[in-house]
């Protein structure tokens, strides 16, 4: 039996994504490897990392040469939409596994749907849906967007949108920004003269946290309105400081201090991170993701290197481990599981060095994920 | 013939005032291009000497490698006594050196009269802004144009100018009156004649043999980076022919 | 039309980040003829500096030392960089400044971004600017107030000293021939160093005045910069006053074009740059090139 | 008199001879690379760049024109060879001449913008142009914002070769690289290029000689440009996908720093320098965060120790052209 | 009368912010003739000649050349009709050889310069006619040194020799002399002398003896205006023109 798997890391590992992916990522991967305890199984399990740059040309290259060359079986991580896109393509052409974990785009499950594909963590289909539908609920019923003006945002701030109507709220307005804009006041004033009740963030790093620290600096927050942030990450936070965040309302689907077993991975990570971090959610990903693959690899006993039937093995698989519970995978590859409304806590109210977030509500996964009768998955349809 | 002349040229030179600058075996080099062979030669305080020779001869090499503008010298030069062959350009600038460049350095990026109050007082006894005028009028119409928009001779001007007032005493010279028309090249030739009576000292390099023979008490001819020959104004009807040889007149 | 004066002063908040940016950017290629790509990983160094101020895990000494203080320790570093590596390219094409300036930046940025990581630190605003003023059409914070102000105040100073002084005229001389401006009498080197010291030193004051609006990131400046450069280009390359004015009046623009049409303020400001420079082919102030 | 004819020519012809005998080396070694177990991907990357960073070289070095967008001829061209072969269902080779047309068109348009303008503002220009086209492809639909065009067919060239076999995609994109060089070598070494030395020599003495430098300016901006675009219509082959990273800034300043690495105004250098800089982008992957740091690093040590660039170097030690 | 004169202006002016550099001038350049054009510094010699060659736009007045208003032509196309210039600041395309400087110019007349598909070497037809031109003005020596390499008087000497390259039917030499030694400033002297035959000159000089030995008709300029014209024999005695430009003490 040939038990030799070779697993490939492709993150951002110096530009704007590298704190939330990065070398936490590969840590992750590793720590994976670990506790799979295949290694005393009998298997050889070899980790590479790669640094895409968030440039698709770049992460293809690099992807197809583990391929052809490193005679990679598996790449994990991947954030960046367009990166994570381009390398879906190769891998299916290769046949490998893509266990995409930091990318935000719900293509890849549905459109750009692969066999070789499992997209674990996020998207922006669950984004949109769990912070909009909560907000509402809780009285949040006039929107203002604040979006960031390419793909990304429109399909964050659209989704939203048809969630706030569907709950009964309204979108007053919105405004879309340039990408990387290092000014938001322009947009703020405007959001602010809207009157709306929650200004929704349909962007993404610097881009959020900029917003919500100038919305700060303006007495917006102050002034009555709630920002709801589409996506963040832990990092954010930190960056923005808790004075200025508090009170921002979002969602993610692992946070580190949510019960004993969290607890405690996050203790042995944030051991071995150079800044002391605890993991993020992609990063969480990365390791949930590859712990399932592992199993997967067991159940079929070796031969793992033709992609297609190692994810069918996955999908056939009900997921269970410490970080996101259970779950399941879709045919379409996209893994089902709890999503978490989160608050950001008062600076007095936080008791360690990462204690940020406060639980709201959570939304179990069949509701916060793509219902598979709306999936544009080919896969699907035979 | 030549070496005799090198040999002589300091002996004779030695009557007026004190020896202030000295140049011995000086060499000089552009790049990889071997240009002043040896260069030697004296000059007294308040006189004005000149430096004759055809076109590429090394005279303008001289007078940079003098001012510390040469990326490469080896020799000896020496003023009011002080070895300066291994000093930094502005240094020798502060020690009373003043030179006039052939292309005039105009600063496009400055106007005339940022031009002309540019380079800093070293000494006392400069000449002040109001006798520059008199000297060029032209200038005075246009100080406050650009620089470089000057007309060719009208930069010639400007050039001298501005380190006349300096108030080094040492004035080196790089084709004054090249583009000048005869009414300014006369003039020069009154301001020289002025400032050798107010103690300057003046070292020219002239292609204009009749101008230099108005100013002039010695000279100098320099062929393929050495100096051939020296005499002094008195000789001059002497060494006629032998000087159109040397400039192929 | 409250809210167009709300977004005309917002607009000009952010012009005096792009001014105080453009006008080091401006006395260092004004000056030295190098085209300072490293300016944004200064300005950043600036923010960092500010950060290591204010942080009780470092100095704790706060943020009105720190506008003091960055600029000189950067403008040190600025000195160090240009006696050890960009003294060595006068008189080469502006290519090679860039390039060098380039890589610099890369390294800067990349060691910043090895220890604290690319997502940001916070600064919090200096108690004594909290808050703001209702000023009728809008809510003004007052340390945005104060750095309209205060940028203003160095920009005028700056300009003063560089077209106005004796060092100026030295400065701008020696751009065009620093050996005949040497053979003058002046120490040329050494006033080019203390030159790119300002011009760094400026693009600090400017991180530090940036730090409690945007994130401390080490990529801060990176994002900055191309738009800082076309903010030089159109007011005339090397043109000092010509950059102050563009800077405040693209933030300006910028901010009306948001109100308007936001969907191009972030490409106002390149067809801005190209119809300048179609019309007046050497920036609005510009000598030639 | 005829003795010094005769002497003339053969400084230009041995000049000649060297760059042919290093060609031929070259473009032996190229063909061989299948053979030698090198990743012949890597290789392919390589030379679209190195075709670009030539097309780049033309115009800098030989014209004296600095380009700061050069991207947005790779990328446009990429766009549209992207957008025919996988929309339009085009065959490869109406997808590059689709490619090419793209970025000769837009070499026409921006070239006569910005042609006037000199030194640093004809860089800036052509800077603020390529941003234009940044954010309009960053919002037009075709070009799929952030996401780029992914997944692009490789067909059968002329219907015989199947691009989709690696050794035979390696061997057009060899073919095409080849061609592409020699075309620019022979624009370098033809009448217009001389005339181009001439204006970059000294653009007011070539206008009174009678010289309309705008056009022959414009000519070699349009060569170069769809040159340029010939490279981003290869690289399509290659990378199964065009993005944005191909039209941003930082593309058009990666082909500088090729460029100069390899050496500006000599033949080979541009190529040589989009070897070293793809490589290094490759094998400094696994560096993780210190990836830019080296970078840097590099470039640094390059133009304080390096500036002619490897090949101008060797070019300089050996006192040949190369 | 066209024939006659081969350029004419009329009210010719230039004026830089308020400042006449040039004004109301009316200047007649016979064909064949050697017309210099002298002044003291700043008259706007060059300036007339920037507008003669269109590298400065006219404030007023009208330029005609063989009959024809070029007023508004670009200076390339003035160029290509052969009015051709040097400059007052050498003029040379300093990292190609003297021979190529030569061929550049060759080359414009003889088409081909569009071609960047053939090969450079099409360009030897024009070798022999290169080094006869750099013959002419005693270049051969140098013919492959690259121009930065020569000492200023042979820069100017090349710039002679690409001007005729062109074999224009009109020259303008700014101060061609200027920076030359004796031996090289007889030399252009003749070689000016004897093209003269086949090209119309007009030239600024200030060099005196060249203009007294080598010109038809001298216009003289003060402060941008015609003062007076004739020749030199004339002009010597003329108390204005010495007052204005050749000095008090002059013979
Ligand atoms: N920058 C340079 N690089 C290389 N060679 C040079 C340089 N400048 C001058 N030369 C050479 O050095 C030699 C001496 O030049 P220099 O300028 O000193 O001559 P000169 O006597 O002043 O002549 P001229 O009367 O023409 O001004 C000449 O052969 C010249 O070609
Ligand atoms: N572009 C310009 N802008 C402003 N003033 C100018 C410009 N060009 C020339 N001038 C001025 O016009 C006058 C005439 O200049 P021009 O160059 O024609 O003189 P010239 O007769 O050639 O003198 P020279 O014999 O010194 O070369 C000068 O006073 C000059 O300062
Ligand atoms: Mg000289
Ligand atoms: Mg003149």
């Amino acid at each position: 039996q040939d038990k030799a798997v070779k697993i490939g890391a492709l993150s951002d590992q110096s530009g704007l994504y590298a704190d939330l992916g990065g070398p936490g990522s590969t840590l992750a991967a590793q720590m994976a490897v670990e506790d799979s305890g295949l290694a005393a199984k009998g298997w050889k399990i070899d980790i590479i990392s790669g640094d895409h740059q968030n440039k698709p040309d770049i992460g293809t290259a690099i992807a197809r040469q583990w391929f052809d060359v490193d005679k990679v079986d598996v790449i994990v991580d991947v954030p960046n939409s367009g990166v994570a896109l381009a390398v879906n393509n190769v891998i299916k052409e290769k046949n490998g596994v893509y266990i995409n974990s930091g990318a935000a785009t719900s293509d890849l499950t549905n459109a750009q749907c692969s066999p070789n594909t499992v997209h674990w963590t996020y998207d922006t289909y669950m984004l949109a849906h769990t912070t909009g539908q909560a907000l509402v609920k809780a009285g949040g019923d006039t929107w203002f967007f604040l979006t960031a003006d390419y793909a990304f945002g429109a399909a964050l701030e659209r989704d939203t949108t048809a969630v706030v109507q569907a709950n009964g709220g309204k979108v007053v307005g919105g405004v879309k920004h340039p990408l990387n804009t290092p000014d938001f006041s322009s947009f703020l004033l405007q959001a602010q003269s809207s009157k709306a009740k929650i200004i929704g963030l349909a962007n993404a790093g610097g881009d959020t946290t900029n917003t919500i620290k100038q919305a700060a600096e303006f007495g917006i927050t102050k002034g009555g309105q709630k920002l709801a942030a589409l996506l963040l990450f832990l990092t954010d936070i930190k960056a923005i400081g808790l004075e200025t965040a508090q009170g921002l309302n979002f969602t993610e689907t692992f946070y580190w201090d949510m019960n004993d077993q969290t607890r405690a991975f996050s203790k042995r990570f944030a051991a071995k991170m150079k800044n002391g971090a605890p993991p993020t959610m992609v990063q969480a990903g990365v390791y949930a993701g590859l712990r399932h693959y592992f199993k997967a690899l067991e159940a079929l006993g070796g031969n793992p290197h033709d992609g297609v039937k190692v994810v069918e093995k996955m999908k056939s698989m009900p997921t269970e481990d410490d970080l996101f519970g259970k779950g399941e995978i879709q045919p379409n590859g996209r893994t089902i599981h709890n999503a978490y409304l989160f608050e950001v806590k008062k600076p007095s109210e936080s008791k360690a060095p990462w204690d940020f977030y406060k639980l709201v509500g959570t939304v179990p996964g069949d509701q916060a994920f793509t219902p598979l009768s709306e999936s544009k998955c080919a896969l699907l349809k035979k | 013939m030549p070496d005799t002349a090198i040999a002589e040229a300091p002996a004779k030179a030695a009557t007026t005032g004190g020896n202030i600058l000295q140049v011995r075996n000086l060499e000089a080099w552009y790049g990889e291009s071997h240009i002043l062979h040896g260069i030697n030669f004296d000059v007294n305080a308040g006189e004005v000497v000149t430096l004759l020779g055809r076109n590429g001869a090394g005279k303008t090499t001289t007078l940079k490698s003098i001012m510390g503008i040469i990326g490469k010298r080896a020799g000896s030069i020496r003023f009011n006594n002080e070895e300066i062959i291994r000093a930094t350009s502005d240094r020798i600038a502060r020690m009373g050196i003043a030179f006039c460049p052939e292309e005039r350095g105009i600063f496009a990026s400055l106007d005339v009269r940022e031009n002309l109050l540019l380079p800093p007082i070293v000494r006392a006894g400069g000449l002040s802004l109001d006798q520059i005028f008199e000297l060029f009028p032209n200038l005075k119409e246009r100080l406050s144009s650009q620089g470089t928009k000057l007309s060719g001779g009208e930069q010639q001007m400007l050039a001298i100018a501005r380190i006349l007032r300096t108030g080094a005493s040492f004035l080196m010279l790089d084709e004054p009156t090249e583009g000048l028309a005869p009414v300014i090249i006369q003039q020069i030739g009154h301001t020289i004649a002025r400032l050798k009576k107010e103690g300057f000292t003046i070292l020219l390099v002239e292609q204009n043999f009749r101008f230099a023979s108005t100013v002039a008490d010695r000279y100098y001819v320099v062929e393929h980076g050495k100096i051939i020959d020296g005499f002094s104004n008195a000789e001059l009807a002497a060494n006629m022919d032998k000087l159109h040889a040397y400039l192929g007149v | 039309m409250q809210a167009l004066y709300a977004q005309l002063l917002v607009g000009l908040i952010n012009g005096s980040f792009y001014a105080l940016l453009s006008l080091g950017l401006a006395v260092i290629f004004g000056m030295l003829n190098i085209i300072n790509f490293a300016h944004g990983a200064l300005y950043m160094m600036g923010a960092f500096v500010a950060y290591f101020l204010l942080n009780n895990d470092y100095l704790s000494i706060g943020y009105w030392p720190a506008l003091i203080i960055a600029p000189i320790v950067v403008g040190i570093f600025g000195m160090i960089l240009e006696r050890t590596m960009l003294q060595w390219l006068t008189g080469l094409d502006h290519l090679y400044g860039l390039l060098l300036t380039f890589g610099l930046a890369l390294i800067i940025q990349g060691v910043f971004q090895n220890y604290f990581g690319s997502s940001g630190l916070p600064y919090a605003i200096p108690d004594q600017l909290k808050g703001g003023m209702n000023l009728g059409f809008m809510f003004l914070p007052i340390y945005r107030g104060w750095v309209v102000v205060f940028s203003l105040v160095v920009c005028l100073a700056t300009w003063f000293l560089i077209e106005k002084t004796q060092l100026g005229a030295y400065l701008r001389a020696a751009t065009e021939n620093p050996t005949l401006v040497r053979a003058f009498g002046i120490n040329v080197p050494r006033m080019i160093t203390l030159t790119y010291g300002l011009g760094v030193g400026l693009a600090a004051l400017a991180g530090v005045l940036s730090a409690p609006i945007n994130q401390v990131r080490p990529l801060m400046g990176a994002d900055l910069i191309i738009v800082v450069f076309a903010v030089v280009v159109i007011g005339g390359m090397g043109s000092i006053m010509g950059s102050i004015i563009t800077g405040f009046a693209l933030g300006v623009i910028e901010g009306l074009t948001k109100y308007f049409y936001p969907e191009a303020s972030n490409t106002v400001v390149f067809v801005l740059m190209v119809l300048v420079l179609l019309v007046k082919p050497t920036g609005l102030t510009g000598r030639a090139a | 008199m005829t003795a010094l004819t005769d002497d003339t020519l053969p400084v230009t012809a041995r000049a000649m001879r060297d760059e042919m005998i290093v060609f031929v080396f070259v473009a032996l070694a190229l063909a061989a690379v299948p053979f030698t177990g090198i990743y012949p991907f890597f290789v392919m990357q390589a030379l679209c760049f190195a075709l670009l960073a030539c097309a780049f070289n033309l115009l800098i070095g030989y014209g004296g024109l600095l380009s700061f967008g050069h991207a947005m001829f790779l990328g446009t061209a990429g766009y549209c060879s992207a957008h025919a072969l996988k929309v339009w269902a085009l065959p490869p080779e109406l997808g590059i001449l689709a490619g090419v047309a793209a970025a000769f068109v837009l070499s026409i348009v921006t070239g006569y913008i910005s042609i006037r303008r000199q030194g640093i503002y004809f860089s800036m220009i052509t800077l603020a142009l390529s941003q234009l086209l940044y954010f309009i492809y960053l919002q037009a639909p075709f070009t799929h914002g952030e996401d780029g065009i992914q997944g692009i067919p490789q067909g059968h060239l002329f219907g015989i070769f199947d691009l989709s076999k690696p050794t035979v995609l390696y061997y057009v994109v060899l073919v095409g690289f080849l061609a592409g060089f020699l075309l620019i070598y022979r624009i370098i070494n033809s009448p217009f290029g001389e005339v181009l030395k001439s204006i970059r020599e000294n653009e007011q003495r070539a206008i009174s000689l009678g010289y309309r430098t705008d056009q022959y300016k414009l000519l070699a901006f349009i060569l170069s440009g769809t040159l340029a675009g010939f490279a981003g219509s290869l690289k399509v082959f290659v990378a199964q996908n065009a993005s944005l990273t191909d039209v941003h800034w930082s593309m058009s300043g990666e082909v500088v720093l090729m460029t100069l690495v390899g050496g500006l105004g000599t033949i080979f250098g541009p190529v040589v320098g989009a070897f070293v800089i793809i490589a290094m982008q490759q094998y400094l992957a696994s560096y993780g965060q210190w990836v830019t740091v080296i970078q840097g690093a590099i470039f640094v040590i390059c133009v304080l120790t390096f500036r002619r660039g490897v090949v101008g170097e060797i070019a300089h030690y050996f006192r040949r052209s190369l | 009368m066209a024939d006659e004169f081969i350029l004419e202006t009329e009210g010719l002016t230039k004026e830089f912010a308020g400042f006449f550099a040039v004004r109301d001038v009316a200047l007649k350049v016979r064909r064949g003739s050697i017309h210099a054009l002298i002044g003291p510094n700043g008259a706007g010699k060059t300036t007339c000649f920037n507008l003669l060659t269109k590298f400065l736009r006219p404030s007023a007045g009208k330029i005609l050349y063989k009959g024809q208003d070029i007023t508004a032509m670009a200076p390339a196309d003035v160029a290509r009709m052969g009015l051709v210039r040097s400059f007052q600041i050498s003029a040379v395309f300093p990292h190609l050889t003297a021979l190529e400087n030569v061929r550049v110019a060759l080359q414009r007349q003889h088409g081909s310069s569009f071609d960047f598909w053939r090969s450079k070497s099409v360009l030897n037809r024009f070798n022999h006619r290169a080094l006869e031109l750099l013959n002419d003005v005693g270049l051969s020596e140098f013919a492959n040194t690259p121009a930065v390499e020569m000492p200023y008087g042979r820069k100017r000497a090349l710039e002679i020799a690409t001007t005729l390259a062109l074999d224009p039917e009109m020259m303008l030499l700014d101060e061609p002399m200027a920076g030359m030694g004796h031996e090289d400033i007889d030399k252009i002297a003749a070689l000016i002398k004897r093209i003269s035959a086949k090209y119309t000159i007009l030239m600024v000089e200030h060099n005196l003896s060249v203009v007294a030995n080598l010109s038809d008709i001298i216009t003289v300029l003060t402060r941008g205006q015609v003062l007076a014209q004739g020749h030199y024999s004339d002009l010597s005695k003329d108390e204005r023109v010495k007052e204005a430009y050749l000095g008090a003490g002059h013979a």
